[in-house]
């Protein structure tokens, strides 16, 4: 029995929400389907920890969906490199559903709130069915799934504002998605197979055609744009400000990363590395735009008014990093990326829900209606400070291990010019964060305000949950590392 | 439309034939082209042109949207239910071999239930979304059938 | 004795900050608690001289931070005595800031001592450090817990001279001193301290050896090397036992006590002087220790002129680590203490003066001598030590660093020494003698006395350990053997 | 090249030529239009096109619908490849759910803004957003007059009192 249901966890992780989204409509109520969110999204995390031991011992798992065995069926495929990603939004998923139940509250008209929960459990299922399927169109499909659960969402938040950045996300969105499926069509054409494994084994006889290289480009744009890479990352700014503080806090920490998982997933394990850096010049291309969006994205966060998109222009910037890892196509860089991919989950989390808190108190989340919150919401405040020490990448954080790592990727192969934006950029965010900080602590709260308390309990807990995960591995990295370096090994071993 | 006695007496006669069409689209989808897909769209087709001859408040006291909602959410249920089934029975999720006692009556079962699952959800949200966009902004007075705005 | 030890003094003060913040309520016990915390750590510490003279070298590594990278701790001579002098020095400021911030009535007060300790936790980190990277997690935590300290008052001006303290403080250090650390990880394989040096066989070049020193010195910032001294003075704003603290003690003795940590055991004095990689950097330091002379010379502020004599000093002893002889080692390390006491004094004595008259300017001075005697006989005896005259204990280390730049052969650099000496007692001596030569100025009230004596006790203590430290220097000595004569 | 062999490129690749056409027909509606609508419209022609792509992909020549034929000759029958066909259903749910989606936001924007024409909508917003922003400058400078005041008197009071908890900010 204990067998079967090992064997089953691959294919529970997306059913338990699938199943959850359903009885939320069904019970029609927010309080209750909060609970189901909360229970579901814990069940998953546990067993996201679990399939990770799994894969750790035991290696990949294959995963044959209604039992027709790939390449002709779906296949669900667990490997180093996805099971630490699954951890990631798994956890952010269940940290975030017990911060949800106040933050929904307060800015979900409470007549709506079941549908709320049974979009985010939606959203959460698409995002671990990107991460553990090994089907390019089974991707597709989850991808576009989690995508328009996530506009809707969006479109709740609470001001008018949010409709149209919905709406300019969906645009965008859709067309990143259409590319993807252009893309998947064409090595489709050339292949005859959509399990990845199978194109994979199937592509270096067509490597050298049109074809190919079109369906790559098609599907590096398409993920480029669901993950807001430079030049096509207008979107996300206004996606991240205008959603409710729990949808940020969720879509921030997890749906970039997905993406991002996801084109990593077709340059290495089905185009092989090999095909894609070293045959086209993608690497170069990658840096250049990496190195573009963490200097623009900077810059841009330090003009910032509202805290909110203050944050998401970060993201922004720190997608750089991820994309700056994986482009040096080296063991080291794609670890790098794996390791600020999760750690970058967890500071982004912890930020947004920290100013979602201040947010639940004041309704507004402006530089200067912040000011003076150190005094008054006190534990908030110092849940943002030390996320914010972990962005800028201050030792004994999360952060500076990432930047440690990515550092030490760059410079092996003597890219010092990325060692120096990569340095430069961090200093941006000392900056941004310093602003932040200083209107907390510093600044007398705006004339005319009342006092305001703490925010209630479970926001704290949540927030404070991933700040200490974020210390814990700034100070003990070492598992971390050792499993992105397998992850790493388990990409690059496929496909070169 | 209501005075429209052609409409109105064509569209009794042509709504039955319609769900029916909508059924055996439904069920005969595991043996001919079809499916729930395709047979819910139908369906839902039937409903809204009830709504665009006798009003949206005529349709929505013959399928009220709460109905919709729950059997939108009980279809996806059916559907994520079966593939659980068949995790239960010793099966991969949706592996209809294990829905019955030999593979080739599985395989019927668990086409047929999913399906049938996929139907209703198609129907609700089909017919849900017709209803939202209908009756946005018309909250107030609802005699007014949606079809005269057009 | 147990390596466990090592990690519990780090940890020590850390935790006591705790139970700092929880008797906030009660002034009193807020304050025994941080003394007795203090006495208790240095007693700690005191019992490690032992061991460590006899050659032993505790090592403790807590868990692995980066696989094959652990939070290790190591205590060796260098570490030692700057422990020794951060751990001693802190329960007489703990006293004298009791009384500056009662007698002021500054707010925020258990703020103040809980980061107190922090820092003080920090510095013994950086002290005890056995790898680069935990003397880096130490020193950002140095940097960010002395940031509030800084920015105390919370107004405008502080919160200008905190952002300066930090941009500068966490810029070098992110900019220059981790790509350094990574360089030299990619290089050596090894961030370890070791006696031996890191470089013996990397087959580095004068260049790229010189390159990474300029990284790793620039990178500490708090060795305030110029162009990065800035945030020295401007982390004036903060009251004066930070300044004292700051300034004398926990954090320029942090950065200066890297180089000579990084030159000791992550170059190798050896290593050095055979390729002469550090002499960029010993003229860096050189010009840092006449221009900060002259720029002090320039200012009114009581506190302003005395960072910039910090700024000063500080590069003695960077230049001698830079000149890479055993004696340049031995008189920075010397430095750091005597410094330590001479400089504790004179902030000390400012606090003690703006206490008593709310007076900050150099030239508002005037005849106050005969209103404050001790705390005036106290900056001089420190003056005079800083100058480098006996019978204080300034001259040890500066007789130890010429002797090095006369080792090494540098003689130009004797000539740095002295001159900055003459402009020492141009810029320092100036204050005494308006106090005890010049008339009072006429809106002088007759009824200023002394600061209160939880202000005068601490300074008159530190003063007379200038004094001590010229007849009984064998403590450092000691301390320092390995690079003596 | 001959003209013919020219011409059978074309026309021998005319499915593809429908495809890009269609396609880039539907970009530019969505890149050049104002009007949220006719976005919508653009980009479902834009998805229309790579649906045509899919289907014309599993096109055999000769081939016949893939429905299982029973009775004489049956086995050689030619059938067209049907997974496109069936990947393609699933990429039209999609494209129906995105273009159901974007209506409701496009109906919900008339709603709160008056307009579905971007620009209008946007000016509206950035009206809005530029009296917030002067509204926050002023009180910036206020802040800072205030505070410097403040400063200047030396006056701080030490650890404020509890705020009271229970205020409730919900809307």
């Amino acid at each position: 029995m204990i067998e079967a249901f090992f064997a089953q966890m691959p294919a529970l992780v997306i059913v338990l929400p699938l199943l959850a989204a359903p009885i939320c409509v069904l019970l029609h109520r927010g309080g209750p389907s909060w609970f189901v969110y909360l229970l579901t999204t814990w069940a998953c995390f546990a067993l996201a920890f679990l399939l990770f031991v799994q894969v750790k011992i035991g290696g990949p798992i294959s995963y044959a969906m209604g039992g027709w065995a790939p390449p002709f069926g779906i296949e669900l495929r667990l490997d180093a490199l996805n099971t630490v990603v699954l951890l990631l939004v798994t956890g952010i998923a269940a940290i975030s559903s017990v911060y949800a139940k106040a933050s929904v509250a307060a800015e979900i008209a409470s007549e709506r709130a079941y549908l709320f929960y049974a979009a985010l459990l939606l959203c959460f299922c698409g995002l671990a069915g990107i991460t553990v399927t090994g089907d390019a169109f089974n991707l597709f499909v989850f991808l576009e799934i989690s995508s328009l659960s996530s506009y809707a969402l969006i479109a709740m938040g609470s001001k008018r504002r949010a409709l149209l950045s919905a709406f300019q996300y969906l645009i965008m969105g859709t067309i990143g998605g259409t590319f993807l499926l252009i893309g998947i069509g064409f090595l489709y054409m050339m292949t005859g197979s959509l399990n990845m494994a199978d194109i994979a084994s199937r592509l270096p006889a067509v490597a050298d055609t049109r074809t190919v290289e079109a369906g790559l480009a098609f599907i590096v744009v398409g993920t480029s744009l669901k993950f807001a890479l430079f030049p096509v990352h207008v979107w996300l700014p206004n996606a991240y400000t205008y959603a409710p503080s729990s949808v940020s806090a969720f879509i921030a920490a997890t749906a970039t990363k997905v993406a991002v998982y996801a084109l990593m997933r077709f340059l290495f394990t089905v185009f092989g590395a090999a095909y894609a850096f070293d045959q086209l010049p993608l690497g170069e291309v990658l840096l250049v735009l990496s190195v573009a969006a963490m200097l623009s994205g900077s810059m841009a966060a330090i003009f910032q008014t509202d805290v909110k998109r203050l944050l998401a222009w970060s993201s922004i910037a720190q997608i750089g990093y991820i994309v700056m890892g994986f482009a040096l196509a080296s063991s080291a860089g794609v670890s790098a990326s794996v390791v600020h991919m999760v750690n970058h989950g967890l500071i982004k989390g912890a930020l947004f829900m920290a100013v979602g808190a201040m947010f639940w108190r004041l309704r507004t989340i402006s530089l200067n209606d912040i000011a003076g919150l150190g005094r008054q919401m006190p534990i908030t405040s110092a849940a943002f400070v030390v996320a914010g020490l972990s962005l800028i990448g201050v030792p004994a954080t999360g952060g500076f291990i990432s930047k440690w790592v990515l550092l030490e990727a760059v410079m092996e192969p003597g890219h010092y010019w990325l060692a120096a934006a990569i340095l430069v950029s961090s200093l941006m965010a000392l900056i941004y964060i310093g602003r932040v900080v200083e209107a907390l602590y510093f600044r007398e709260r705006p004339e005319g305000q009342p006092p305001v308390g703490e925010a209630p309990v479970l926001m704290l807990t949540a927030t404070w949950t991933l700040v200490l995960a974020n210390i814990v591995l700034g100070l003990y990295a070492t598992p971390l590392i050792g499993a992105a370096e397998r992850a790493a090994r388990a990409v690059l071993g496929a496909g070169s | 439309m209501r005075e429209h006695t052609v409409l109105r007496v064509v569209t009794k006669v042509l709504i039955a034939p319609i769900i029916l069409f909508a059924l055996y689209v439904q069920f005969h989808g595991d043996y001919s082209p079809g499916g729930g897909f395709q047979a819910g769209v139908v369906f839902a087709a039937a409903i809204i042109l009830y709504a665009l001859i006798f009003g949206l408040a005529e349709a929505r006291r013959a399928v009220s949207p709460n109905l919709l909602r729950i059997t939108g959410a009980l279809g996806a249920l059916i559907f994520a239910g079966t593939g659980v089934y068949a995790m239960l029975r010793g099966g991969n999720f949706l592996d209809y071999d294990y829905l019955a006692h030999d593979a080739v009556h599985g395989q019927h079962y668990g086409l047929l239930l999913v399906e049938f699952g996929v139907g209703l959800t198609v129907v609700s949200v089909i017919t849900s979304i017709f209803y939202v966009f209908a009756g946005r902004g018309r909250r107030n007075d609802d005699e007014q059938p949606p079809g005269d705005a057009r | 004795m147990s390596m466990q030890w090592l990690g519990w003094l780090v940890a020590f003060p850390a935790l006591m900050s705790l139970l700092v913040a929880a008797c906030g309520r009660w002034p009193n016990v807020r304050e025994s608690v941080s003394v007795a915390t203090a006495a208790l750590l240095f007693a700690g510490i005191a019992l490690f001289i032992d061991p460590v003279t006899s050659g032993e070298r505790p090592s403790l590594t807590l868990f692995e931070v980066l696989p094959g990278i652990g939070l290790t701790f190591t205590l060796e001579p260098l570490g030692l005595l700057f422990a020794l002098v951060a751990s001693g020095l802190w329960p007489l400021t703990t006293i004298y800031a009791a009384g500056y911030m009662r007698g002021n009535e500054e707010h925020a007060q258990t703020r103040f001592f809980v980061c107190f300790a922090l820092a003080i936790s920090a510095a013994i980190g950086i002290a005890f450090s056995g790898n680069l990277l935990t003397l880096f997690i130490f020193y950002e935590m140095l940097t960010l817990s002395t940031y509030p300290l800084v920015t105390h008052h919370g107004d405008v001006e502080s919160r200008n001279g905190g952002r300066v303290y930090l941009g500068i403080l966490l810029t070098t250090s992110i900019g220059f001193f981790l790509p350094a650390i990574i360089i030299t990880y990619l290089i050596t394989g090894s961030i370890t301290f070791d006696e031996a040096g890191l470089f013996g066989e990397a087959g580095l070049g004068v260049l790229g050896a010189g390159a990474l020193y300029a990284l790793f010195l620039y990178g500490t910032g708090k060795a305030a090397l110029m162009p990065f001294h800035r945030w020295l003075p401007a982390a004036m704003v903060a009251p004066t036992p930070v300044s004292a603290l700051l300034h004398a003690v926990a954090v320029v003795k942090a950065g200066v006590f890297i180089v000579l940590k990084l030159t000791v055991y992550v170059f190798g004095v050896q290593f050095l002087a055979d390729t002469g990689a550090s002499e960029l950097m010993m003229w860096v330091a050189a010009f840092t220790v006449l221009g900060a002379s002259l720029i002090a010379m320039t200012r009114d502020n009581l506190k302003a002129r005395l960072a910039y004599s910090t700024v000063s000093q500080l590069s003695y002893i960077v230049l001698g680590a830079t000149m890479a002889s055993s004696f340049g080692i031995l008189g920075g390390g010397m430095h750091i203490a005597m410094h330590a006491f001479a400089k504790i004094t004179l902030f000390f004595c400012a606090g003690a003066i703006y206490t008593a008259t709310h007076r900050k300017y150099v030239s508002e001075l005037d005849g106050l001598g005969y209103a404050m005697p001790i705390t005036f006989t106290a900056f001089f005896i420190a003056s005079v030590s800083l100058i480098g005259i006996p019978p204080m204990g300034g001259i040890w280390s500066k007789w130890y660093l010429m002797e090095g730049a006369a080792d090494s052969g540098h003689t130009a650099i004797i000539m740095v020494l002295a001159l900055s000496s003459l402009l020492n007692i141009v810029y320092l001596l100036e204050i005494p003698t308006r106090a005890f030569f010049h008339n009072p100025r006429p809106d002088t009230p007759r009824s200023w006395h002394e600061a209160p004596w939880a202000c005068v006790i601490p300074l008159s203590i530190t003063a007379a350990g200038c004094i001590v430290w010229f007849f009984y220097p064998l403590p450092f000595l000691t301390l320092l053997a390995p690079w003596a004569p | 090249m001959s003209l013919a062999s020219i011409a059978d490129n074309f026309f021998g690749l005319f499915n593809y030529w429908v495809v890009i056409l269609l396609m880039m027909i539907g970009f530019y509606t969505v890149i050049s239009h104002d009007n949220l609508v006719k976005k919508l419209i653009g980009l479902n022609l834009f998805q229309t096109a790579v649906f045509v792509f899919y289907i014309s992909m599993g096109k055999i020549s000769g081939s016949t619908a893939p429905i299982l034929m029973s009775g004489k000759g049956s086995e050689d029958v030619l059938y067209a490849h049907p997974l496109p066909h069936v990947l393609i259903l699933t990429a039209i749910v999609v494209g129906v759910s995105t273009t159901a989606l974007g209506l409701a936001l496009v109906v919900r924007i008339n709603e709160a803004y008056g307009s579905i024409e971007e620009d209008d909508v946007l000016e509206a917003d950035f009206e809005t957003q530029e009296e917030e922003t002067e509204e926050e400058a002023e009180r910036m400078a206020r802040a800072e007059a205030r505070q410097e005041r403040e400063s200047a008197q030396q006056d701080h009071d030490d650890g404020r009192e509890e705020e009271d908890d229970d205020r409730e900010t919900r809307s």
